[in-house]
Protein backbone atom coordinates (compact mmCIF):
# COMPACT_ATOMS: atom_id res chain seq x y z
CA UNK A 1 0.00 0.00 0.00
CA UNK A 2 1.10 3.26 -1.13
CA UNK A 3 0.55 6.42 1.30
CA UNK A 4 1.27 9.87 1.02
CA UNK A 5 2.60 11.57 4.36
CA UNK A 6 2.67 14.91 5.10
CA UNK A 7 4.08 16.93 8.23
CA UNK A 8 3.57 20.46 8.73
CA UNK A 9 5.05 23.38 10.94
CA UNK A 10 7.47 22.29 13.39
CA UNK A 11 6.75 18.66 12.74
CA UNK A 12 8.00 19.35 9.49
CA UNK A 13 11.31 20.73 10.83
CA UNK A 14 11.50 18.07 13.13
CA UNK A 15 11.70 15.05 10.58
CA UNK A 16 13.19 16.72 8.04
CA UNK A 17 10.63 17.09 5.43
CA UNK A 18 7.22 17.98 4.00
CA UNK A 19 6.22 15.08 2.27
CA UNK A 20 6.81 11.43 1.17
CA UNK A 21 5.18 8.49 0.03
CA UNK A 22 5.64 5.55 1.91
CA UNK A 23 5.10 1.71 1.21
CA UNK A 24 3.33 -0.52 3.37
CA UNK A 25 3.01 -4.34 3.66
CA UNK A 26 0.97 -4.37 6.29
CA UNK A 27 -2.77 -5.08 5.52
CA UNK A 28 -5.12 -3.84 7.14
CA UNK A 29 -2.65 -0.63 7.70
CA UNK A 30 -4.46 1.98 9.83
CA UNK A 31 -2.98 5.81 10.88
CA UNK A 32 -0.99 4.12 13.89
CA UNK A 33 1.27 2.24 11.73
CA UNK A 34 2.28 5.22 9.51
CA UNK A 35 2.82 6.99 12.62
CA UNK A 36 5.05 4.43 14.19
CA UNK A 37 7.21 4.15 10.61
CA UNK A 38 7.39 8.24 10.66
CA UNK A 39 8.54 8.90 14.38
CA UNK A 40 9.37 4.97 15.84
CA UNK A 41 12.96 5.72 16.10
CA UNK A 42 13.10 9.35 15.72
CA UNK A 43 14.43 10.76 19.35
CA UNK A 44 13.61 14.13 17.62
CA UNK A 45 10.00 13.20 17.12
CA UNK A 46 9.31 11.84 20.17
CA UNK A 47 8.04 14.57 21.98
CA UNK A 48 5.22 15.02 19.05
CA UNK A 49 3.94 11.54 19.99
CA UNK A 50 1.51 13.01 22.45
CA UNK A 51 0.42 15.87 20.67
CA UNK A 52 -0.12 15.38 17.40
CA UNK A 53 -2.64 15.64 15.37
CA UNK A 54 -3.66 13.25 12.60
CA UNK A 55 -5.95 13.27 9.64
CA UNK A 56 -6.85 10.93 6.69
CA UNK A 57 -8.18 12.28 2.91
CA UNK A 58 -7.88 15.88 4.80
CA UNK A 59 -10.60 14.76 7.96
CA UNK A 60 -9.50 14.39 11.38
CA UNK A 61 -8.24 10.94 12.05
CA UNK A 62 -7.71 8.83 15.38
CA UNK A 63 -4.77 6.40 15.50
CA UNK A 64 -6.88 3.09 14.52
CA UNK A 65 -8.63 4.90 11.65
CA UNK A 66 -8.12 2.30 9.01
CA UNK A 67 -6.45 3.17 5.40
CA UNK A 68 -6.58 2.31 1.61
CA UNK A 69 -3.92 2.22 -0.76
CA UNK A 70 -3.59 6.02 -1.79
CA UNK A 71 -4.77 7.40 0.96
CA UNK A 72 -3.10 11.03 2.12
CA UNK A 73 -1.94 11.09 6.25
CA UNK A 74 -1.15 14.43 7.49
CA UNK A 75 0.66 14.58 11.08
CA UNK A 76 0.18 18.05 12.48
CA UNK A 77 0.72 20.38 15.35
CA UNK A 78 -2.23 21.78 17.45
CA UNK A 79 -2.73 24.72 15.69
CA UNK A 80 -1.52 28.37 16.28
CA UNK A 81 -4.79 28.60 18.57
CA UNK A 82 -7.20 31.55 20.17
CA UNK A 83 -4.95 33.69 21.97
CA UNK A 84 -5.05 36.85 19.87
CA UNK B 1 -16.02 33.51 -0.36
CA UNK B 2 -13.62 31.19 1.56
CA UNK B 3 -10.01 31.77 0.74
CA UNK B 4 -6.12 31.09 1.54
CA UNK B 5 -4.37 33.86 -0.24
CA UNK B 6 -0.93 35.00 -0.73
CA UNK B 7 -1.29 38.81 -1.40
CA UNK B 8 -2.94 41.79 1.00
CA UNK B 9 -6.49 40.81 2.04
CA UNK B 10 -8.02 44.22 0.26
CA UNK B 11 -10.87 44.26 2.93
CA UNK B 12 -13.41 46.61 1.10
CA UNK B 13 -13.57 44.77 -1.84
CA UNK B 14 -14.23 41.29 -0.11
CA UNK B 15 -16.96 43.49 2.15
CA UNK B 16 -18.16 44.99 -1.00
CA UNK B 17 -18.94 41.99 -3.35
CA UNK B 18 -20.56 39.88 0.14
CA UNK B 19 -23.16 42.85 0.63
CA UNK B 20 -26.88 42.32 -0.85
CA UNK B 21 -29.40 44.92 -0.64
CA UNK B 22 -31.34 43.38 1.96
CA UNK B 23 -28.80 43.35 4.43
CA UNK B 24 -28.20 45.79 7.20
CA UNK B 25 -25.30 44.63 8.79
CA UNK B 26 -21.61 43.68 8.06
CA UNK B 27 -19.68 42.95 10.87
CA UNK B 28 -15.84 42.09 10.66
CA UNK B 29 -13.10 40.98 12.03
CA UNK B 30 -10.12 41.47 11.28
CA UNK B 31 -6.42 39.74 12.76
CA UNK B 32 -3.58 41.80 12.53
CA UNK B 33 0.11 40.89 12.84
CA UNK B 34 1.42 42.34 16.19
CA UNK B 35 5.07 43.82 16.63
CA UNK B 36 4.95 42.25 19.94
CA UNK B 37 4.24 38.25 21.07
CA UNK B 38 5.12 37.13 24.50
CA UNK B 39 7.72 39.68 25.39
CA UNK B 40 9.65 39.54 22.00
CA UNK B 41 9.62 41.85 19.44
CA UNK B 42 8.79 40.24 16.17
CA UNK B 43 10.11 41.46 12.96
CA UNK B 44 7.73 39.42 10.76
CA UNK B 45 5.42 36.17 10.45
CA UNK B 46 5.52 33.29 8.31
CA UNK B 47 1.70 31.06 7.93
CA UNK B 48 1.93 27.81 6.45
CA UNK B 49 -1.31 25.44 6.10
CA UNK B 50 -2.78 22.16 5.12
CA UNK B 51 -4.23 24.01 2.30
CA UNK B 52 -6.77 21.07 1.32
CA UNK B 53 -8.04 20.52 4.56
CA UNK B 54 -8.48 24.11 5.95
CA UNK B 55 -10.37 25.06 2.84
CA UNK B 56 -12.62 22.08 3.36
CA UNK B 57 -12.65 23.12 7.19
CA UNK B 58 -13.61 26.72 6.35
CA UNK B 59 -16.38 25.92 3.74
CA UNK B 60 -18.03 23.37 6.67
CA UNK B 61 -17.65 26.75 9.03
CA UNK B 62 -19.22 29.39 6.51
CA UNK B 63 -21.95 26.12 6.40
CA UNK B 64 -22.18 26.05 10.24
CA UNK B 65 -23.09 29.32 10.66
CA UNK B 66 -25.24 29.93 8.01
CA UNK B 67 -27.01 27.15 9.41
CA UNK B 68 -26.75 28.41 12.92
CA UNK B 69 -27.46 32.22 12.62
CA UNK B 70 -30.27 34.12 10.14
CA UNK B 71 -27.33 35.15 7.99
CA UNK B 72 -26.68 36.29 4.68
CA UNK B 73 -23.28 35.42 3.64
CA UNK B 74 -19.82 34.75 5.70
CA UNK B 75 -16.76 35.17 4.26
CA UNK B 76 -13.40 33.24 5.45
CA UNK B 77 -9.97 34.79 4.08
CA UNK B 78 -6.68 33.78 5.55
CA UNK B 79 -3.62 34.45 4.26
CA UNK B 80 -0.26 32.62 3.58
CA UNK B 81 3.13 33.35 3.63
CA UNK B 82 5.61 36.29 5.03
CA UNK B 83 3.41 38.79 6.59
CA UNK B 84 5.24 42.33 7.44
CA UNK B 85 4.27 43.73 10.96
CA UNK B 86 0.52 45.82 10.68
CA UNK B 87 -0.93 43.33 8.13
CA UNK B 88 -4.17 40.79 7.84
CA UNK B 89 -3.57 37.35 8.61
CA UNK B 90 -7.13 36.78 8.84
CA UNK B 91 -10.33 38.38 7.53
CA UNK B 92 -13.75 37.42 8.89
CA UNK B 93 -17.03 39.01 7.47
CA UNK B 94 -20.31 37.98 7.96
CA UNK B 95 -23.44 40.21 6.42
CA UNK B 96 -27.40 39.77 7.98
CA UNK B 97 -30.13 41.46 8.19
CA UNK B 98 -29.58 42.32 11.66
CA UNK B 99 -26.69 43.08 13.88
CA UNK B 100 -27.13 40.54 16.45
CA UNK B 101 -26.48 37.89 14.78
CA UNK B 102 -23.91 39.17 12.35
CA UNK B 103 -21.73 39.55 15.84
CA UNK B 104 -22.07 36.49 16.63
CA UNK B 105 -21.49 34.65 13.68
CA UNK B 106 -18.17 36.57 13.18
CA UNK B 107 -17.34 35.92 16.29
CA UNK B 108 -17.85 31.79 15.70
CA UNK B 109 -16.32 32.26 12.62
CA UNK B 110 -12.91 33.73 13.90
CA UNK B 111 -13.00 31.42 17.24
CA UNK B 112 -13.13 28.37 15.29
CA UNK B 113 -10.84 29.23 12.17
CA UNK B 114 -8.25 29.62 15.05
CA UNK B 115 -9.21 27.00 16.86
CA UNK B 116 -9.50 23.89 14.53
CA UNK B 117 -8.44 25.31 11.19
CA UNK B 118 -4.93 24.14 10.13
CA UNK B 119 -2.91 26.77 9.69
CA UNK B 120 0.30 27.76 11.88
CA UNK B 121 2.21 30.39 12.28
CA UNK B 122 5.84 30.94 12.64
CA UNK B 123 7.45 34.60 14.25
CA UNK B 124 10.81 35.89 13.66
CA UNK B 125 12.84 37.84 16.01
CA UNK B 126 15.98 39.64 16.10
CA UNK B 127 17.71 36.12 17.52
CA UNK B 128 15.78 33.49 16.58
CA UNK B 129 12.43 32.09 15.26
CA UNK B 130 9.47 29.85 16.60
CA UNK B 131 6.70 28.07 15.81
CA UNK B 132 3.60 29.47 18.00
CA UNK B 133 1.30 26.02 18.15
CA UNK B 134 -0.97 24.79 20.56
CA UNK B 135 -1.68 28.24 21.96
CA UNK B 136 -5.92 27.60 23.18
CA UNK C 1 -12.72 59.48 16.04
CA UNK C 2 -15.99 60.26 16.64
CA UNK C 3 -17.60 62.10 13.99
CA UNK C 4 -20.94 63.17 12.16
CA UNK C 5 -20.58 63.83 8.53
CA UNK C 6 -22.55 64.38 5.41
CA UNK C 7 -20.21 62.59 2.84
CA UNK C 8 -19.31 58.71 2.38
CA UNK C 9 -17.70 57.05 5.21
CA UNK C 10 -14.84 55.53 4.26
CA UNK C 11 -14.28 52.23 6.47
CA UNK C 12 -10.57 51.50 5.27
CA UNK C 13 -9.10 55.09 5.72
CA UNK C 14 -10.85 54.74 9.16
CA UNK C 15 -9.22 51.50 10.36
CA UNK C 16 -5.70 52.34 8.76
CA UNK C 17 -6.01 55.53 10.91
CA UNK C 18 -6.72 54.01 13.97
CA UNK C 19 -4.41 50.87 14.39
CA UNK C 20 -1.71 50.63 16.12
CA UNK C 21 1.28 47.68 15.63
CA UNK C 22 0.43 46.63 19.10
CA UNK C 23 -3.11 45.80 18.06
CA UNK C 24 -4.03 42.35 17.35
CA UNK C 25 -8.23 42.76 16.25
CA UNK C 26 -10.45 44.85 14.64
CA UNK C 27 -13.59 44.38 15.00
CA UNK C 28 -15.78 46.89 12.85
CA UNK C 29 -19.84 47.15 12.70
CA UNK C 30 -20.95 48.91 9.47
CA UNK C 31 -24.81 49.64 9.73
CA UNK C 32 -25.79 49.76 5.96
CA UNK C 33 -29.46 51.13 4.61
CA UNK C 34 -31.70 48.21 3.60
CA UNK C 35 -34.40 48.30 0.45
CA UNK C 36 -36.91 47.13 3.11
CA UNK C 37 -38.42 48.18 5.93
CA UNK C 38 -41.51 46.76 7.60
CA UNK C 39 -42.55 45.21 4.55
CA UNK C 40 -42.41 48.26 2.32
CA UNK C 41 -39.49 49.00 -0.67
CA UNK C 42 -37.11 52.02 0.79
CA UNK C 43 -36.07 54.28 -2.21
CA UNK C 44 -33.41 56.45 -0.12
CA UNK C 45 -33.60 57.44 3.75
CA UNK C 46 -32.78 60.80 5.87
CA UNK C 47 -30.97 61.35 8.90
CA UNK C 48 -30.66 64.02 11.52
CA UNK C 49 -29.42 64.52 14.51
CA UNK C 50 -29.28 66.74 17.79
CA UNK C 51 -25.55 67.45 16.72
CA UNK C 52 -23.81 69.23 19.36
CA UNK C 53 -25.89 66.71 21.78
CA UNK C 54 -24.88 63.83 20.00
CA UNK C 55 -21.59 64.41 19.54
CA UNK C 56 -21.10 64.80 23.44
CA UNK C 57 -23.01 61.08 23.95
CA UNK C 58 -20.94 59.61 21.17
CA UNK C 59 -17.24 60.97 23.02
CA UNK C 60 -18.71 59.68 26.39
CA UNK C 61 -20.02 56.28 24.54
CA UNK C 62 -16.40 55.92 23.55
CA UNK C 63 -14.61 56.62 26.98
CA UNK C 64 -16.94 53.88 28.48
CA UNK C 65 -15.84 51.55 26.23
CA UNK C 66 -12.14 52.26 26.76
CA UNK C 67 -13.08 51.98 30.66
CA UNK C 68 -14.95 48.90 30.40
CA UNK C 69 -12.57 47.17 27.62
CA UNK C 70 -8.98 46.88 27.21
CA UNK C 71 -9.44 48.29 24.19
CA UNK C 72 -7.15 50.48 21.98
CA UNK C 73 -9.27 52.81 20.69
CA UNK C 74 -12.79 52.85 19.41
CA UNK C 75 -13.95 55.15 16.59
CA UNK C 76 -17.70 56.05 15.82
CA UNK C 77 -18.57 57.39 12.64
CA UNK C 78 -22.82 58.62 11.47
CA UNK C 79 -23.78 59.74 8.20
CA UNK C 80 -26.49 62.70 8.26
CA UNK C 81 -28.27 63.58 5.09
CA UNK C 82 -30.11 61.74 2.29
CA UNK C 83 -28.36 58.12 1.71
CA UNK C 84 -28.81 55.58 -0.60
CA UNK C 85 -29.27 52.22 -0.51
CA UNK C 86 -26.30 50.02 0.21
CA UNK C 87 -24.72 53.46 2.08
CA UNK C 88 -23.21 52.53 5.04
CA UNK C 89 -24.84 55.08 7.65
CA UNK C 90 -22.97 54.41 10.98
CA UNK C 91 -19.41 52.94 11.42
CA UNK C 92 -17.93 51.33 14.26
CA UNK C 93 -14.82 50.17 14.33
CA UNK C 94 -12.39 48.72 17.94
CA UNK C 95 -8.77 47.81 17.37
CA UNK C 96 -7.67 45.78 20.56
CA UNK C 97 -3.86 43.47 21.28
CA UNK C 98 -6.79 40.68 21.99
CA UNK C 99 -10.58 40.00 19.98
CA UNK C 100 -12.61 39.33 22.79
CA UNK C 101 -13.07 42.63 24.04
CA UNK C 102 -12.82 43.95 20.81
CA UNK C 103 -15.83 42.29 20.20
CA UNK C 104 -17.66 42.78 23.20
CA UNK C 105 -16.89 46.54 22.83
CA UNK C 106 -18.11 46.95 19.26
CA UNK C 107 -21.20 45.37 19.78
CA UNK C 108 -21.38 47.89 22.93
CA UNK C 109 -21.13 50.89 21.12
CA UNK C 110 -23.14 50.14 18.18
CA UNK C 111 -26.15 49.25 20.53
CA UNK C 112 -25.50 52.18 23.06
CA UNK C 113 -25.24 54.56 19.94
CA UNK C 114 -28.32 53.03 18.73
CA UNK C 115 -30.12 52.91 21.38
CA UNK C 116 -28.92 56.48 23.39
CA UNK C 117 -27.75 59.00 20.83
CA UNK C 118 -30.11 61.26 19.15
CA UNK C 119 -30.49 60.49 15.51
CA UNK C 120 -32.85 60.22 13.63
CA UNK C 121 -34.15 58.51 10.25
CA UNK C 122 -36.80 59.03 7.84
CA UNK C 123 -37.69 56.15 5.04
CA UNK C 124 -38.61 57.32 1.85
CA UNK C 125 -40.92 55.59 0.08
CA UNK C 126 -42.93 55.27 -3.55
CA UNK C 127 -45.97 56.85 -1.94
CA UNK C 128 -45.10 58.85 0.97
CA UNK C 129 -42.50 59.28 3.84
CA UNK C 130 -42.15 58.22 7.59
CA UNK C 131 -39.81 59.20 10.58
CA UNK C 132 -38.59 55.35 12.28
CA UNK C 133 -38.94 56.23 15.94
CA UNK C 134 -38.55 54.10 18.82
CA UNK C 135 -38.15 51.24 17.71
CA UNK C 136 -36.25 49.71 20.63
CA UNK D 1 -35.62 85.13 30.24
CA UNK D 2 -35.13 83.83 26.65
CA UNK D 3 -34.51 80.29 25.99
CA UNK D 4 -33.11 78.19 22.60
CA UNK D 5 -35.94 75.74 22.13
CA UNK D 6 -35.03 73.02 19.52
CA UNK D 7 -37.27 69.86 18.15
CA UNK D 8 -36.33 67.38 16.36
CA UNK D 9 -37.69 64.57 13.47
CA UNK D 10 -41.46 63.99 13.53
CA UNK D 11 -41.57 65.90 16.17
CA UNK D 12 -40.01 69.42 14.15
CA UNK D 13 -42.49 68.69 11.31
CA UNK D 14 -45.58 68.51 14.04
CA UNK D 15 -44.37 71.78 15.04
CA UNK D 16 -43.67 73.83 12.28
CA UNK D 17 -40.08 74.68 13.02
CA UNK D 18 -37.04 73.57 14.03
CA UNK D 19 -35.82 75.92 16.33
CA UNK D 20 -36.73 79.06 18.09
CA UNK D 21 -36.03 81.11 20.90
CA UNK D 22 -38.91 82.14 23.48
CA UNK D 23 -38.84 84.75 25.98
CA UNK D 24 -40.55 83.92 29.67
CA UNK D 25 -41.60 86.10 32.64
CA UNK D 26 -41.53 83.10 34.91
CA UNK D 27 -39.29 82.39 37.09
CA UNK D 28 -37.83 79.86 38.39
CA UNK D 29 -38.16 78.38 34.88
CA UNK D 30 -38.63 74.66 34.33
CA UNK D 31 -38.55 72.38 31.43
CA UNK D 32 -41.98 71.50 31.59
CA UNK D 33 -42.85 75.36 31.48
CA UNK D 34 -41.18 75.68 28.07
CA UNK D 35 -42.60 72.00 26.83
CA UNK D 36 -46.69 73.80 27.98
CA UNK D 37 -45.61 76.95 26.06
CA UNK D 38 -44.49 74.94 22.63
CA UNK D 39 -47.32 72.04 23.11
CA UNK D 40 -49.95 73.38 25.59
CA UNK D 41 -52.73 73.65 23.24
CA UNK D 42 -51.48 72.35 20.00
CA UNK D 43 -53.52 69.00 19.58
CA UNK D 44 -51.52 68.05 16.72
CA UNK D 45 -48.24 67.89 19.52
CA UNK D 46 -50.86 66.47 22.01
CA UNK D 47 -49.48 62.82 21.42
CA UNK D 48 -45.58 63.85 21.76
CA UNK D 49 -46.12 64.44 25.69
CA UNK D 50 -45.75 61.03 26.95
CA UNK D 51 -43.05 60.19 24.91
CA UNK D 52 -41.16 63.19 24.26
CA UNK D 53 -37.46 63.13 25.34
CA UNK D 54 -35.76 66.21 26.90
CA UNK D 55 -32.98 67.74 27.26
CA UNK D 56 -30.47 71.12 28.40
CA UNK D 57 -27.36 71.86 26.88
CA UNK D 58 -27.21 68.69 25.92
CA UNK D 59 -27.80 66.50 28.74
CA UNK D 60 -30.69 64.29 29.28
CA UNK D 61 -33.24 66.47 31.43
CA UNK D 62 -36.74 65.97 33.10
CA UNK D 63 -39.70 68.33 33.27
CA UNK D 64 -39.00 69.77 36.48
CA UNK D 65 -35.09 70.42 35.35
CA UNK D 66 -34.66 74.26 36.41
CA UNK D 67 -33.56 76.74 33.92
CA UNK D 68 -31.41 79.47 32.80
CA UNK D 69 -31.34 82.29 30.87
CA UNK D 70 -29.61 81.34 28.16
CA UNK D 71 -30.18 77.51 28.23
CA UNK D 72 -31.12 75.51 25.29
CA UNK D 73 -33.96 72.97 25.59
CA UNK D 74 -34.65 70.36 22.87
CA UNK D 75 -37.71 68.08 22.75
CA UNK D 76 -37.15 65.20 20.56
CA UNK D 77 -39.09 61.67 19.65
CA UNK D 78 -37.38 58.50 21.07
CA UNK D 79 -34.65 57.60 18.76
CA UNK D 80 -34.81 55.33 15.58
CA UNK D 81 -33.42 52.44 18.13
CA UNK D 82 -32.25 48.99 17.96
CA UNK D 83 -34.11 47.00 15.43
CA UNK D 84 -31.41 47.24 13.09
Amino acid sequence: MKITVLAFASLAEAWGRKAAVMSFEKNPLTVADVLEAVCGDRSELARYRAILLLSRNGEFAKPDTPLQDGDEVAMFPPVSGGIN
Amino acid sequence: MVALVNERIDREALVCCLRQDSDGAIVTFDGVTRNHSRGKAVLYLVYEAYESMALKQMYELRDQARQRWPITDMALIHRLGRLEIGESSVFVAVTSPHRRAAFEACQFGIDTLKRDVPIWKKEFYADGEAWIEGQE
